[in-house]
């Protein structure tokens, strides 16, 4: 029988090591596992490369895993949403690498990664700075970058109700970044806010489909 | 002569947007473009995180954590409105299915490059967010900023002096002063405030300006 | 007000030209739009490129449209579906070209189409006789090869349920190509079964957003 | 000496599905491995149309014609299945979500090279499906075929003699007569049918076969 239901941060979260790299979702303070996240910083890992578009608000989430000291790297597109106050301090005195990603080349790298994709050319940043040292290609008369796979040892993400296969489904902007990281993720965790009978979920509503699911967590 | 203020610039703004369009506003002073649409023109708000369709501010009572405007402000959702993924969110930007894109700009050039993401000197964490996907796949990029900057310093340039977003995407231009279009003759201006004359303009604009010749004044109303 | 529902077929099809490139939805004969489809053969133009998963079955829909002699081209995966008793009598007397895709390929050159992506590597058929002449490219110790996007001048889809805005739902597996075709399409129009009040769709399970579809018809 | 029929070769292959597997079954004979998946077991099948948790044929009076295979038959949905689009679905197939994928095959080579989609001197149009993607991206590929054609050829080679689906992708053979594994060392025979040895294999195979150790009969069923 499948049951990809944990109980506790410690079972969602074994196997993670020094030098992973984590897809952790969300946007702004919408959509993201906030306790998921926050018991990474329990497990003493460290070294760690964090994929989140915004860097995290106020001292919670993804803030508190990046004040906590456990990322080496940030990978994100803005990371100046409200209340940036973490990554500021540390940004100031260089205890943090940033890889600064156009958002919509961050999203296509995960979903690379997902999809079996070696790389893509993309417009979006192609005359600009960002593409220093990528490789350009003119198509049809206009420059695109190319950009690689963007893959994660975890995703760490947010949905509203899940069942034992790992079937997840959103709540309206919450849903963001959580699907294309679910499919990036070597291990996708979903923390859930509901966990609901096995065929309860309308199957054409399901948003991720259960293959890209390994465990499911409630929201304590 | 009195400059448009804000809530002007972005009523001039929204009464360019047509009927049946979908519409990407940028965080800042695009946002505020959304309180000015035409009554009867049904306009659709693209938000990057994963949102068509998207209303103003919810009322007092009816705020929903979880719906959230690209500026991370409490949003609604139109009847007809949807929910999708950041990657679909993103298809539709880079797809050029967008059919115009307002932002913020520091600087444009005559030639319509754009730059609004990245300042000298500044020692906080650079971001760039959707810009760049949104410069180079939106039918149309139109920009909203003041003139000039605080310092008098130029913005609209002969080329951009700050690290671009895209080359040659700006359309069209709306300031506190006038209404610009970016094209193959150069800039042109379409409308200028009231009391204001070419000469009085040029002199704060670097690049030079053609004036329409079907020019005309920026009628905006007072706006409280 | 956004209407884009229209009367009738005709309207449906306004614009289409001799030369353009149709995206034909459906897997088998589900999900496909055959009497819109149908309904190009009255138009009087030709020489079209069709893309469809298969060849069509019998002699409708897809089928019909290639019987008629309107198409110049197919491009496909498995142009030997149930009965394909019209394209096996084209391509005995060599009267149609036919451009075959890896299904995935065929998909993600549409989605990269409507995605705004200039091309990207795949290894699906990298190592066989599908990738000559094309650009392959080892990257971390594998083979892929280089596939372009796939646009259509036309998009003709099937879909269960639209609203005047255009947005779609989907019935179990018909969905299949239709949600990436109307991406594709400089012009999307979908044949729908049932259309509903705005709002009346889910806006957490609508599959096809509005802003993919240019035209609305339903099914006679 | 008795082959195995198809649906005892269907019940071989089912026998090594494990619990909680994301299973994709080609066309043609590997389909009938869904009719002996061991009970107790949740296996997740996959279709390339869209489905994942495909049940089987629907009972009379409960077939939907929105509801079909990949081979075009009608089918049925598990409690905790779910429909996606096809783009969704090659994502998976090719991102490497799908653990096994089960194909038929007219050849497989001593290296594990796949030629199963164009045989010489076939005068219909040919048809790929979505053998290659599979061929590239599923964890594991295995093959479900006879181990000889009709006329005696060899179907196990040393190179595949006809066009490539993919190089190096499968890992094990289950035929009529035998299971096989894809080895470093070679083709390792695992399971013979009752009465065979491995010299009688080894005549109608091509590739030196190297005898497992461990190797056992193959115990199936009579099944009707």
């Amino acid at each position: 029988m499948i049951n990809k239901v944990v109980d506790g941060f410690a079972a969602a979260l074994a196997g993670m090591k020094d030098g992973d790299t984590l897809l952790c979702g969300g946007f702004g303070a919408v959509g993201e596992a906030f306790a998921l996240v926050e018991a990474v910083i329990e497990l003493g890992v460290r070294d760690l490369t964090v994929v989140c578009n915004n860097a995290g608000s106020g001292v919670v989430g993804v803030a508190a895993l990046i004040k906590a000291g456990k990322a080496r790297k940030l990978i994100c597109s803005y990371p100046r949403s409200s209340d940036p106050q973490v990554i500021d301090e540390l940004y100031a005195r260089r205890a943090i690498e940033i890889e600064l990603v156009p958002q919509g080349t961050l999203s296509e790298r995960m979903r690379a990664a997902g999809a079996g994709i070696g790389g893509f050319f993309t417009r979006a940043g192609a005359d600009t700075k960002l593409a220093d040292g990528k490789e350009l290609r003119e198509i049809d008369g206009k420059l695109y970058v190319f950009e690689k796979p963007l893959p994660g040892d975890f995703a760490l993400i947010k949905a509203h109700r899940a069942d034992r296969w790992g079937n997840l489904v959103y709540r309206k902007s919450a849903r963001n970044f959580n699907p294309v990281m679910a499919m990036a993720g070597k291990t996708t965790v979903a923390q859930v806010d509901e966990i609901v009978e096995l065929g309860a979920l309308d199957p054409d509503a399901i948003v991720t489909p259960s293959i890209f699911v390994d465990r499911v967590v409630r929201t304590p | 002569m009195t400059p448009l203020t804000r809530k002007q610039m972005a009523w001039r703004a929204a009464q360019d947007l047509r009927d049946g369009q979908y519409v990407n506003l940028g965080i800042g002073m695009p946002t505020l473009v959304s309180d000015y649409l035409p009554p009867g023109r049904e306009i659709v708000l693209h938000s990057e995180n994963g949102i068509l369709g998207m209303g103003g501010a919810p009322k007092q009572g009816e705020e929903d954590r979880d719906l959230i405007n690209a500026g991370k402000g409490l949003a609604t959702l139109l009847p007809g409105g949807s929910f999708f993924h950041h990657n679909d969110s993103f298809l539709m930007i880079r797809g050029g299915h967008i059919d115009v894109s307002i932002m913020g700009a520091y600087e444009v050039s005559a030639t319509g490059d754009l730059a609004n993401w990245a300042t000298d000197g500044d020692t906080r964490a650079p971001g760039v967010g959707g810009a760049m996907d949104l410069a180079a796949g939106a039918k149309e990029v139109r920009v909203l900023m003041e003139h000039n900057g605080k310092d008098g310093s130029q913005r609209i340039r002969q080329a951009c002096t700050l690290p671009l977003t895209g080359k040659g995407c700006v359309t069209r231009i709306y300031t506190n002063l006038a209404v610009l279009d970016v094209t193959r003759d150069g800039i042109v201006v379409r409308e200028m405030i009231e009391g204001l004359d070419l000469d009085a303009l040029q002199k704060v604009t670097e690049p030079k300006l053609v004036l329409a010749n079907d020019w005309k004044r920026i009628g905006a109303p007072v706006l409280s």
